[in-house]
């Protein structure tokens, strides 16, 4: 794969602007997503280790549907959900006049839905394998939940947490078929660079395979590098 | 009916395009009527991927591409036994929502709507793109799709208000979406071609299936499909 | 102020108390008894049924984190991600104290608690003493209502444990709170403790005042504490000092009507005395003080047979707590 | 989406050989994959959580790679490393006249190659968050690295493993991309069931939300029994 | 069979010791002293330099694996997802005894710690004194051929610990391998040991039979365990008993040379006595010894001013230990 690649052409397609833009609308987005991952999974995730309520295991399945959906079912059921014409779409196009599709916004919406089941199963296996006792004592000391999810809880399980936000971030970062699916692909807006990749494949492997070099390069960098400064705990 | 070459798999596998997914299976179901004993297995893909994987060495008798330039995939590979032959063709037509909500009369009405059409790189974009620049138009689509399946499924789920798609997709959707007329828009086509494969398992029955859709019986499946003749 | 407890934890503990502020109520009992139960059902941390009223209030209807109790676990139990500091401060910041205060404060606990340099450390660079000296700091630094100290003087030396009773001692005059404190020392229960309550197989086997206990202690754990001999006769408790037993080699011919052999089993130093455990052939263990001249003249060292005996004047008689 | 299933139709769905090749495949592709990834991921995890090695950060980085590749793309560098004409499958194949494309094999193999990093980072998490002195304990009592391994450590992370088991099997069961890239797409061989739903669109859009609405069902019935049996630890 | 120590924990251990075939070294010192850090390091938790050569292997250069050390440690740390009797099999299991013989083996040692009937609880379902004797049992089951013990006694009640210490001594005379027991207390480390190793601040601060520890303690440590006062002149200790310092409320006018003035801190029964903790006013805490009676005519209660004296006669001293 790295040998295929038109090594003499590279500094040209990485000045290219629609590599640039897809790049950074990756990252940016794929980090976005991440973060809502993050502010939904966590709770949902401490839910379900931690409180044993009646519909936890419905509740637990509903997580786990867009894990197992194709991508491209993922972004049919986007669609139905908050297109245009959506059971949710519609009436908050008529309110706001706002909608989705065909923006940076459906975008990190397609990169949550389908990131989301990862970051809140990692998490839970993480709280789960976390000795509860500590929560029971920061209870004793005082701790509202939230304290001592904040200071306790998370801190414990920050390894396991850290895991599930690589797996979401990456995850967001390849996902392909809902985000076509649900928002199209225009340069500069909505095309991610696995889309600009599969278009680009469309016409010439060459110039896709050294996107996809560029794009592992970068992706590789910045997960090594969130590594050596967070990732390994002392 | 023809003779099948001794020797030959009882299975004869088709590599085609996904576009051709309705219209190979009527066939497929013909052919098999007419080779009692034989199996037709459909292999749908992208024109690109499929000519790759039977460069590659993908095991398959006939392989059936929606662009010539997917077919030269092939052929430069070396992976092709008989010279392709176009079997059919397709134009691009515009199509909005079953009642036609933005009301769109024409590619004039694109400016301000939300439209969608295939990417530059693929082969219903490459048409569309003749189209649009035919026509003159500067006004700017939605989306670049990744294949006309999803140009099309953008405007049956009202997503998009109208999109540029093959006369067969139109067919296809049936009464989900409207035809509207485009000046210019049968001169905007792209031919369908088809091979036998290098490593053909049957090349017999490989040749009987080409015959099949070259016939009169063939001609007619696809017409019906809204595909234009070679 | 009062406390008022009866409470249930279905198949491991039945127990009541009352207390009065400022008392400090020592929690005594064999391993397994059910002393750490009771704290933990205290704290909220383990269902129980039944009340436990604090001024009028039901802890038990009320959630752990609004319990105001102070504990110290008998696993300590310390945040291992956050330093020393960190741990004692976590109290009051959960409470609400602004941090360079709770910070200040948290320094100065762990100062009382002879551990300040250690301030900036994690629980797992401490060492064991240490670590129980912080998780000290950390129940008291909570200005609980209601503190629980299980068993915090385990694992402390000699010179710390002299120093934390003191300190504790100090502490508790001032605490206006009621402390429940669970420990297997005699000199805990009897000296810091106004009264003293002896949990045996789940149930209160006994609750009093200090000298109450000592003098007629219901069981034989409580017995073996205070450093007595205990024997039943009947619905009657017989209790002797191990320095009213005379130790013989040969069966003795005295007026003494309570006799029995037996085998050494242990000496050690005890005050200027040598404390013997015996075996008797036939009944319990007792113990018995006699001089060094004495167990070196008669050569009393482990798997010695020897006869113990005891004068009925020495004995005192009282009746058994109702099982 | 639920909506515009083809009810009266759904039955005679069920029935069609097709889908049941598919569904069939794909559940036992899945596994498979996840069985492989179990055996080279868990010690692999292992190795980046608990030894101290030169070539940890690079290997753990290689780990990564495939998380961030674009589906296609990973099916690309597939073909390149196990392809007929690959670095590894020429060799293989003239070894032993197999290889892996267009097989059952390949299906597993691809699933493989895009879950292992899901199943590696989410055990990593696990491990990294449960307490390496039961470790230390284990060896002080002559247990092997092995013994240990196996009676204390993957004991103790099991909540962890067992998300990153789910996650891994998940994953491989949305899997599109790489496996079509890789394998095409053979009826009753390497059509599982996301290909399966991507042809089936091509001609009948309704047609294909039933597919995916059969796989969401099974697929979520068979977590959701795993979970009851085994994920809730007492 | 012979061992011998010498090894360094940079920053925080430097030790020596030497011990033969059945030796029990007690090893004593204060909290942070670093005495669980010897047995860590000995276990090979820690990394230590120099050398532990017991049959002339250095253990520090074999795997913790391949010790075949018995280790009851601090916390405990039984594995929270295996039942006692699981946790006791371990380490036959790992040695490759069969299964059935290995849960037969757990069992019996179980029983002889007394919590057989608790074999299949998991240790969260344990109270700390049980699962400290599941330790305890799972570290001699593995058969080791150094035992070393870390505080096994903290949190056993006082029943238990006799009859521990009695099967422990038991077991300790017929063990031919080397037994390292941390303690704090006294009894363990003057009736059970052979040798006691004294360290104070990371160093070997004496090391010697009990007698000679007990009689001639070098640190202000060791002094309080073994219950005398020892104050250090120049070079010199000085040691006496706490029976031998008079306890007066004004300056006593006698021939004592050595008096100091102080509080008292704590009073606590010791045997027949009650023990005074008294804080002299510019000097060490010493403790005295005082009969009841004394104690009443005196109003010796905490916080009362009184003056102690020792006559020289009573004072033992010999070359303090160097630093
Ligand atoms: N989670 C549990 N489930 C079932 N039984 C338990 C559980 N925890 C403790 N026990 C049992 O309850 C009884 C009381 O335990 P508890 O911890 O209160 O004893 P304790 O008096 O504190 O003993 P120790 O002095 O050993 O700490 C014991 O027999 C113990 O085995
Ligand atoms: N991981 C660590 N990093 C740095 N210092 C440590 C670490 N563990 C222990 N220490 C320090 O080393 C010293 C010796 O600790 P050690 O645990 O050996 O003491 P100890 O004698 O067992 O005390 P205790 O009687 O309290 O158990 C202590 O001062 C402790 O704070
Ligand atoms: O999983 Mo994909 O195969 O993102 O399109
Ligand atoms: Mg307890
Ligand atoms: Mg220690």
């Amino acid at each position: 794969m790295v040998a295929a690649v038109d090594w003499p052409g590279l500094p040209a397609q990485l000045r290219s602007e629609p590599l640039r833009d897809a790049l950074w609308l990756s990252l940016t987005t794929s980090t976005a997503a991440m973060l809502v991952c993050l502010l939904l999974g966590l709770p949902l995730a401490w839910l379900l280790a931690r409180v044993d309520f009646a519909g936890r295991g419905a509740l637990r399945a509903l997580v786990t549907v867009p894990l197992v959906l194709p991508p491209v079912v993922a972004g049919v059921a986007l669609r139905t959900a908050f297109g245009r014409t959506g059971v949710l779409g519609a009436p908050l196009e008529e309110l706001t006049g706002f909608s989705f599709p065909f923006t940076v916004w459906g975008v990190v919406l397609a990169h949550v839905f389908v990131s989301l089941p990862f970051v809140v199963i990692a998490v839970e296996g993480a709280l789960r394998s976390a000795n509860p006792e500590y929560d029971a004592a920061a209870a004793t000391l005082g701790a509202s939940r939230w304290t001592g999810f904040r200071r306790v809880t998370v801190p414990l399980a920050l390894p396991g947490i850290l895991a599930g936000m690589v797996l979401g971030w990456a995850r967001s970062l390849g996902e392909f078929g809902a985000t076509i699916t649900f928002n199209g692909n225009y340069p500069g807006r909505t095309q991610t660079m696995p889309t600009l990749i599969y278009v680009t494949r469309q016409a010439d492997q060459d110039a896709a395979l050294a996107l996809s070099l560029v794009m592992l390069v970068v992706s590789v960098a910045i997960l090594v590098m969130l590594r050596d400064r967070w990732l390994v705990t002392p | 009916s023809t003779g099948t070459g001794a020797g030959d798999a009882d299975t004869l596998t088709v590599l085609a395009a996904a576009s051709l997914t309705d219209v190979y299976a009527e066939l497929a179901t013909e052919f098999e009527a007419e080779h009692p004993g034989v199996d037709v297995e459909l292999s749908f893909g992208s024109s690109t991927e499929l000519a790759e994987q039977a460069a590659d060495g993908a095991p398959g008798d006939v392989l059936a591409t929606a662009d010539p330039i997917s077919m030269r995939v092939a052929t430069d590979a070396d992976a092709t036994a008989t010279e392709p032959v176009v079997f059919g063709t397709n134009s691009m037509v515009l199509v909005v929502p079953a009642g036609n909500p933005a009301g769109i009369a024409g590619l004039d009405d694109l400016a301000g709507s939300t439209w969608v059409r295939c990417a530059d790189e693929v082969p219903c974009g490459r048409v569309a793109l003749a189209l649009v620049e035919q026509n003159g138009l500067s006004s700017e689509p939605a989306s670049l799709e990744q294949d006309v399946r999803s140009a099309l499924e953008k405007v049956t789920s009202g997503e998009a208000d109208a999109g540029l798609v093959y006369a067969t997709d139109a067919a296809s959707a049936g009464d989900a979406v409207e035809v509207v007329p485009v000046p210019g828009a049968g001169r905007a086509a792209t031919s369908y071609l088809l091979a036998v494969l290098d490593g053909a398992q049957a090349p017999g029955l490989a040749q009987d299936w080409v015959d099949l859709v070259l016939s009169e019986a063939g001609r007619t499946v696809l017409t019906d499909a809204g595909f234009g003749a070679p | 102020m009062s406390f008022d407890v009866r409470l249930t934890v279905p198949g491991r503990l039945e127990a009541g108390l009352t207390a009065a502020d400022g008392d400090v109520v020592a929690v005594i009992g064999p391993n397994g008894a059910g002393k750490s139960t009771l704290v933990r059902a205290l704290a909220g941390l383990v269902q129980a049924d039944g009340h436990a009223r604090l001024d009028g209030v039901n802890l038990l209807r009320v959630p752990a984190r609004d319990r105001h109790v102070g504990l110290v676990f008998q696993d300590q139990m310390l945040f291992p991600h956050l330093t020393a500091r960190d741990n004692v401060a976590f109290g009051p910041r959960a409470r609400g104290v602004p941090r360079a205060e709770a910070d200040a404060a948290a320094v100065a606990w762990l100062d009382r608690l002879g551990v300040a340099e250690l301030a900036g450390r994690r629980p797992r660079q401490l060492s064991g003493g240490q670590a129980q000296r912080v998780a000290i700091a950390r129940a008291l630094a909570a200005d609980p209502r209601l503190l629980l100290l299980d068993e915090p003087m385990a694992g402390l030396d000699v010179g710390v444990a002299t120093s934390l009773r003191l300190e504790l001692s100090a502490h508790l005059a001032e605490f206006t709170g009621v402390t429940l404190l669970v420990t297997h020392d005699a000199i805990d229960a009897l000296t810091i403790a106004s009264h003293v309550l002896v949990v045996d197989e789940g149930r209160v086997a006994q609750f009093g005042t200090p000298l109450e206990v000592s003098q007629q202690p219901a069981t034989d754990h409580v017995a073996r504490l205070v450093g007595l001999n205990v024997l039943r006769r009947g619905d009657l408790l017989r209790a002797f000092s191990p320095t009213a037993v005379t130790v013989d080699v040969q069966e003795p011919h005295g007026s003494a009507r309570n006799r029995w052999p037996g085998r050494v089993a242990a000496v050690s130093p005890h005050g200027g005395t040598l404390r013997l455990v015996v075996r008797t052939t036939d009944g319990p263990e007792l113990i018995a003080d006699v001089t060094p001249a004495a167990a070196t003249e008669l050569g009393l060292t482990p798997g010695r047979a020897v006869w113990l005996s005891v004068k009925e004047s020495s004995v005192r008689s009282y009746a058994a707590a109702p099982a």
